[in-house]
């Protein structure tokens, strides 16, 4: 089969996580989904519109993908506007994975930020199914506002199951009795033993520096932390060649990278 | 039987159509070599040669009788490789139908050295990648190459410094030499099929003079180079002087027209349009050339990665020289120079980059 | 009732924007003013200090319903100024183009604008909704028309291919394969659209109308001729400005071209047909004769009919030149700016299109003057109106209003084209 | 098809301010597509082609041509408060069009050459986009625009995309094309490289250079190609009267046009 051609696959459920994204689930119409690794995405194309990397949030006990989806743009606005029984395009999934067994006997951070907790869910899934293998386990996630926090249930729950579960908004409404600002702000806070820790962050690309950066700071190895970035993506394979980021393909490449790489990268405006 | 010589091309053109094939070649159309399809020898540029500069390309007339007596051809094969629009999906009645465009059978006469060397690289990037694309296979395997080694490089041509010509070494169904005095064309095999046809064809075994003239061509034009270019240690200098000030320099003379990137042959980057039809039933899927010089290249939530002229220039012209090692395991780049003649404003890689170290 | 007033707001199925007053008293029509509100956008203004062989694609952009009787007036104009002249094949391509041009507009005129008036519909898409086919082989007919210009001319609208001295490149035969293969069809569409227009109800009316149309000595005259007058005059293209003026007159709402001293002459196919007809193809002849059309036709509602016997010689003829052409050895003629005046006049769709440049001794314009069909028949069109209103005075309105509607678009008029249409009285919008 | 689904459809008006025509035109040209389109769409405003008019809202309004007189400045509000999508058509509607060459002028004057009485003359000193007046929802850039390309705009409204109308140069479509390229090979002035595609590159196809109807790119850099066209042996006054057509005072052109000028 051409690398381009979309398998079809039906939307089993939609349901709005808040105001502008939906968690979709989505089974192939024929045979299973085909295994994922947290961190990897696919390549899901709405019918005329178009077609984007979309990270796989989870798998549903039917052993669909759950992907959750934020409408920024006109194909990410028809994905959270299909219905239930809607047939869409599904390639992948891509790309490299988040190594969370290698974290095993550390202590470990998360940091997401807006929409990255969507694709660090099957970190946090890994690590909580896996609880008595790691140190201490922190989730900092930061958001715009307490409304537009992603999975708040789950956070709940990881939270009951010993991960240190951590919140910041940048815009308080009156009931917010939380922490406020930018989740640097949590990182200097948090305990863990820096020389034994792994860092796993996915945001945007400026609270990714930042927060990456202070666990650097702290003590924790640029090696030790990985980032997934993010960039235009027309094919998810390696053949458009949009998704370059200095020497990387990042649909091959990323969108998981080690820090240590992806610093220097970062460092150079504009590359 | 290796190497032989043929008095005229026109049975081996001959040969390749009764087998099938369109065969395509070199033709002046337009005051430029194009190429197009061919019916006989008498199609082919006798006595035509160019003048290759930064920014400039312009038709002379050449060496007497002879074909092949011009440098790299504004065409290269990559519109036979990769063609510039492809139907990749259909999608009606809620199904997604692959779309076979189909691979012609075309014998695509005059490749050269580089142009080879190009191919070789697109090979790595459509067919050696985790993610095969099978249409490309089919499409080259259904292409037959005919190598011409070259006589005359273009002023812009430097396949010497970047180890891929100018004789046509591997990659090849058959590999032509023109000779003159008197006027013959020794012949290599580099296939199974090249050989079948060969033998199809009036031909007499090359002697040793013929092979002797046939080097001396490839010495001559190796010595001739129009540019050359320090590779050395080129992957890691090159990305390492990202705050050269030479970048800016090169921006403000830099169209950001993508001309350098649509003329190169291994320059393969592309974007994907989806259309519909009036009625919504039908809707398609295609991939068309693109550029890293556009801005929608690397937009990204909602801005672009690489917005200033400066960065698209640095993005390519080190993704080509440098990270393209990283990404392929080979320079982006064949020394073919047609970024050079081809870039309105006569942009010269091997400058720039002799001004970049 | 004595007082009555109709009053067309914007007028439909019109290239470009126009509205209409009448005013009647008693049964007389008192006030009678077509209105043209398209904004002036002073075309003869900016051409000055504009480089000699601009004029083509600058005009172009007048309208974008006939850009190339702009192209081909303007060059013609040029080149007459330079003292070239373009002959032979060139000259045929140029005419190929032309009737292209003649085809797409044509049935454009005839079909999507004129014949839902006899049809009773809004439009050509609803008549289409009844009469599927019927569109279909019409639209099949205009895009045999676009294609002939796109061919030559690289669009269909404002083409890039044409020059001073001829075109940037010539086709090559095989390229006109194609076009001809969709002529010969078009060719039939246009035989059964003649049959099918004869056919329509006409209002029994014939008006005493002055003719003007260029003649060629062989040609159904479309790309040059001799202006000639329906009273026997005949005058070349450099003496237009001694026989045509236009006034600005004081009451009214456009400038008036007078011919020889009076108004109310009539420019575009029925005037073509009235000086011109024996120079028709001959099977656009026997369509003419079968169609009932007489050597001369005074009905401005057959009208339609005229523009369908002018499609199938325009489909004929540009199967003849295709058919004898042979690719011409340079794509133009060279044309060195001279300081001196030049004339320049073709047949438009509408009719009559003059040009006339004065050029300086650096190759610039420093003066042109543009006259388009429809300010030469805005005086005949609005008479046309009186004659054919004033006994109907009494019909209800809404009949009526459409009756005034139907009297301009017999004319095709093209108001677009107002290098010089006033806009004295705005309506309130 | 029954009466209410007809009136399901998605309702197109076309509108029209100083102009040639051409660009609506362009919609009655599209032969292959008229008759499907008359069926998805109602057309419920197009006066060149219909009489019947039907109220608004409007979901897709087209509108041609530039501003140039106080009535039309109003009457484009109207437009505006009717549509739910406005999308601008042409070089005039998104550029001010060749009637823009007056802000370059004195348009009284202007006035005083075409017309005896030019006091009559009601108008405005500039020809302005629509952009200038209302919020636009897309531009759709040529002078004329590209038949293809406005039934992608068309098209893509339908599907809720956004439009395949790139903002890259000329000369991406040039190369797809296979032409040969006119300023390298020939010597010929082309503006292609700073020009937005879209005509599908059809001056070089006819051994031209291309003029420029789509204005700039999305990053046109002018003053490297006037460079090249000076060395081409192109004037300074040229230059001026090369940037100065269909779309003149679109920015990037204007500056290349009155940088020339400077020099001139
Ligand atoms: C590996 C990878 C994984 C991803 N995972 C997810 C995921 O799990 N969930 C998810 O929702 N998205 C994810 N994204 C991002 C998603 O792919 C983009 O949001 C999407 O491509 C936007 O496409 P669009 O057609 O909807 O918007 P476009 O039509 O491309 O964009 C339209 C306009 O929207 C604006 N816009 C687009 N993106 C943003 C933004 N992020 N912020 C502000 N404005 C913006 C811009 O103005 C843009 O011009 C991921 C991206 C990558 C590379
Ligand atoms: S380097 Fe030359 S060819 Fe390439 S984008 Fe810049 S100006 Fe165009
Ligand atoms: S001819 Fe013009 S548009 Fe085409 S590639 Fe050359 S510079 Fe660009
Ligand atoms: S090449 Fe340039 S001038 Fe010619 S049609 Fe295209 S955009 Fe217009």
């Amino acid at each position: 089969m051409h690398p381009m051609t979309p398998a079809p696959f039906l939307v089993r459920s939609r349901r709005p996580v808040r105001a502008d994204t939906v968690n979709l689930t989505l089974e192939p119409v024929e045979g299973a989904c085909p295994p994922f690794l947290p961190g990897q995405f696919t390549m899901i194309y709405a019918r005329g519109v178009g077609e984007i990397p979309i990270s796989i949030s989870g798998r549903t006990r039917a052993g669909g993908y759950l992907q959750t989806i934020r409408a920024v743009g006109a194909v990410s606005r028809a994905l959270c506007r299909t219905r239930r029984g809607d047939l869409v395009g599904v390639r992948g999934p891509y790309g490299t994975a988040w190594d969370v067994p290698a974290a095993s006997g550390m202590d470990v951070v998360v940091a997401a930020g807006g929409l990255g907790l969507a694709a660090l869910r099957p970190v946090v899934q890994e690590l909580v199914r896996h609880r008595a293998r790691y140190g201490r386990i922190s989730l900092i996630v930061g958001t715009r506002a307490p409304m537009t926090l992603l999975y708040p249930r789950e956070l709940d729950r990881w939270a009951r199951a010993g991960v240190d579960v951590q919140v910041t908004v940048d815009h308080p409404d009156h009931e917010w009795k939380g922490p406020i600002g930018l989740v640097t702000k949590l990182i200097e806070r948090i305990v863990f033993e820096p020389r034994r820790t792994a860092g796993f962050v996915c945001g945007p690309e400026v609270m990714m520096r930042a927060a990456a950066g202070e666990l650097v700071r702290r003590g924790v190895a640029a090696s030790r932390i990985t980032l997934s970035l993010e960039r235009n993506m027309k094919c998810g394979v390696g053949r458009c060649g949009h998704c370059q980021l200095g020497p990387l393909l990042l649909c091959l490449d990323g969108p998981v990278v080690s820090y240590e790489r992806a610093a220097r990268l970062m460092a150079v405006p504009e590359l | 039987m290796d190497v032989v010589v043929l008095e005229s091309l026109d049975p081996l053109i001959e040969e390749l159509r009764s087998a099938g094939y369109t065969v395509v070649g070199p033709t002046v159309q337009d005051r430029a070599v194009r190429m197009a399809e061919i019916s006989s020898a008498a199609d082919l540029p006798a006595g035509v040669g160019d003048v290759q500069d930064p920014g400039s390309y312009r038709l002379t007339s050449g060496a007497d009788g002879m074909l092949f007596g011009y440098a790299a051809s504004p065409d290269s094969a990559k519109r036979f490789t990769q063609p510039p629009r492809q139907t990749l999906v259909r999608m009606r009645d809620g199904a997604f139908e692959e779309v076979d465009e189909g691979a012609p059978r075309v014998a695509l006469l005059g490749v050269r050295a580089c142009d080879l060397a190009a191919i070789a690289v697109q090979d790595r990037v459509f067919a050696g990648s985790r993610h095969p694309d099978p249409a490309y296979r089919r499409r080259r395997e259904a292409l037959f190459l005919i190598a011409v080694n070259c006589a005359v490089p273009g002023g812009t041509c430097f396949c010497v410094s970047m180890g891929t010509g100018p004789k046509a070494t591997a990659g090849f169904d058959l590999a032509v030499t023109e000779l003159d005095a008197p006027h013959r064309f020794l012949v290599e095999t580099g296939s199974e099929r090249g050989g079948e046809i060969v033998a199809r064809v009036p031909h007499r075994r090359a002697a040793s003079e013929d092979v002797h003239a046939a080097d001396e061509v490839s010495r001559m034009a190796a010595v001739r180079m129009g540019r050359q270019v320090d590779t050395d240690g080129i992957q890691h200098w090159l990305p390492a002087a990202h705050d050269s000030p030479r970048w800016t320099d090169v921006a403000s003379r830099c169209l950001s027209c993508t001309n350098c990137t649509m003329v190169c042959p291994t320059c393969f980057c592309s974007t994907v349009e989806d259309v519909t039809d009036l009625t919504g039933q039908v809707t398609e899927r295609s991939e068309r050339w693109d550029s890293c010089f556009t801005l929608d290249f690397s937009e990204v939530s909602g801005t672009h990665a690489r917005g200033s002229g400066l960065a698209r220039y640095r993005q390519w012209l080190t993704h080509k020289f440098a990270t393209w090692y990283d990404q392929f395991g080979t320079s982006g780049c064949v020394g073919c120079g047609r970024c050079i003649t081809w870039c309105p404003t006569g942009i010269d890689v091997t400058e720039e980059l002799a001004c970049i170290r | 009732m004595t007082h009555k007033s109709v009053r067309l707001g914007r007028l439909s199925r019109v290239e470009g924007e126009a509205a209409l007053l009448v005013r009647a008293h008693d049964g007389r029509i008192t006030d009678l003013q077509l209105n043209i509100y398209e904004p002036p956008r002073f075309f003869e203004a900016l051409l000055r200090g504009r480089s000699y062989d601009e004029p083509p694609d600058i005009t172009a952009r007048i309208c974008g319903i006939c850009p190339v009787a702009y192209q081909m007036s303007a060059c013609q104009a040029v080149e007459a100024a330079c003292g070239v002249e373009v002959t032979g094949p060139l000259r045929d391509l140029r005419l190929l183009l032309y009737y292209g041009e003649w085809i797409e507009s044509h049935t454009l005129h005839v079909f999507l604008l004129h014949a839902p008036d006899f049809l009773g519909y809004d439009s050509g898409m609803a008549l289409a909704a009844d009469h599927r086919g019927l569109m279909e082989r019409a639209l099949e007919l205009k895009k045999a028309g676009n294609e002939l210009v796109a061919t030559l001319g690289g669009r269909a609208i404002h083409p890039v291919n044409v020059r001073l001295g001829g075109f940037y490149r010539v086709p090559r035969p095989q390229e006109l394969a194609p076009v001809a293969e969709r002529l010969r069809r078009a060719r039939e569409h246009a035989l059964t659209a003649a049959a099918w227009v004869s056919g329509f109800d006409f209002p029994d009316v014939e008006f005493d109308y002055r003719f003007m149309a260029l003649r060629h000595t062989d040609e159904y005259a479309i790309l040059s001729g001799c202006p000639t007058v329906s009273d026997g005059t005949v005058f070349p293209v450099q003496e237009w400005p001694a026989h045509v003026v236009e006034e600005q007159v004081a009451h009214s709402t456009a400038v008036h071209a007078r011919l020889d001293g009076a108004g109310g002459y009539l420019v575009g196919a029925l005037a073509r047909y009235a000086i011109n007809s024996d120079r028709l193809s001959p099977l656009a002849r026997t369509v003419a004769r079968e169609a009932g059309l007489g050597p001369v036709c005074r009905n401005p509602f057959r009208s339609i009919v005229v523009r369908a016997v002018e499609i199938v010689h325009a489909c004929d003829e540009a199967l003849r030149l295709i058919d004898g052409y042979t690719e011409p050895d340079a794509p133009a003629v060279p044309v060195e700016p001279v300081a001196s005046i030049g004339h320049g006049a073709s047949e438009a769709p509408r009719g009559t299109l003059y040009h006339r440049y004065r050029l300086d001794e650096d190759g610039l314009i420093a003066e042109a003057d543009i006259v388009p069909p429809t300010s030469q028949n805005q005086a005949r069109i609005e008479a046309d109106l009186r004659e054919f209103i004033e006994p109907r005075l009494d019909l209800p309105h809404a009949e009526l209003a459409a009756w005034c509607e139907r009297s301009i678009r017999n004319h095709d008029p093209c108001i677009s084209c107002s290098t010089h249409f006033l806009d004295l009285r705005v309506e309130a919008r | 098809m029954t009466s209410t689904d007809r009136n399901d459809r998605p309702r197109l008006a076309v509108w029209k301010f100083a102009s040639c025509d051409g660009c609506q035109l362009t919609l009655l040209d599209c032969e292959d597509e008229l008759l499907p389109l008359a069926s998805t769409l109602d057309i419920a405003y197009f006066l060149e082609a219909s009489s019947a008019v039907g109220p608004g809202p409007y979901d897709l309004s087209l509108v041609e041509g530039s501003i140039t007189t106080p009535q039309d400045a109003e009457h484009i509000r109207h437009v505006r408060r009717v549509s739910r999508r406005l999308v601008t058509i042409g070089a005039c509607a998104t550029a001010g069009g060749i009637q823009a060459l007056r802000d370059f002028a004195d348009v009284r004057e202007f006035a005083s050459v075409v017309y005896a009485r030019p006091e009559y003359i009601a108008t405005l000193e500039r020809s302005t986009p629509i952009s200038a007046h209302v919020p636009v929802d897309f531009e759709l850039r040529g002078c004329p625009i590209d038949k293809r390309q406005l039934i992608e705009v068309i098209t893509a409204f339908l599907a809720g995309r956004r439009p395949v109308v790139p903002g890259h140069s000329v000369c991406v479509e040039c190369k797809i094309r296979g032409n040969i390229c006119v300023l390298v090979a020939h010597g010929t002035p082309c503006l292609g490289p700073v020009t937005q595609a879209g005509c599908g590159a059809l001056c070089p196809a006819f051994n031209r250079g291309c003029y420029g109807c789509f204005g700039p790119t999305e990053t046109p850099n002018t003053p490297a190609l006037n460079t090249k066209l000076r060395r081409l042996g192109v004037s300074d006054p040229d230059l001026v009267r090369v940037y100065r057509t269909f779309n003149a005072t679109e920015e990037p052109f204007r500056q290349a046009s009155e940088e020339a000028e400077g020099d001139a």
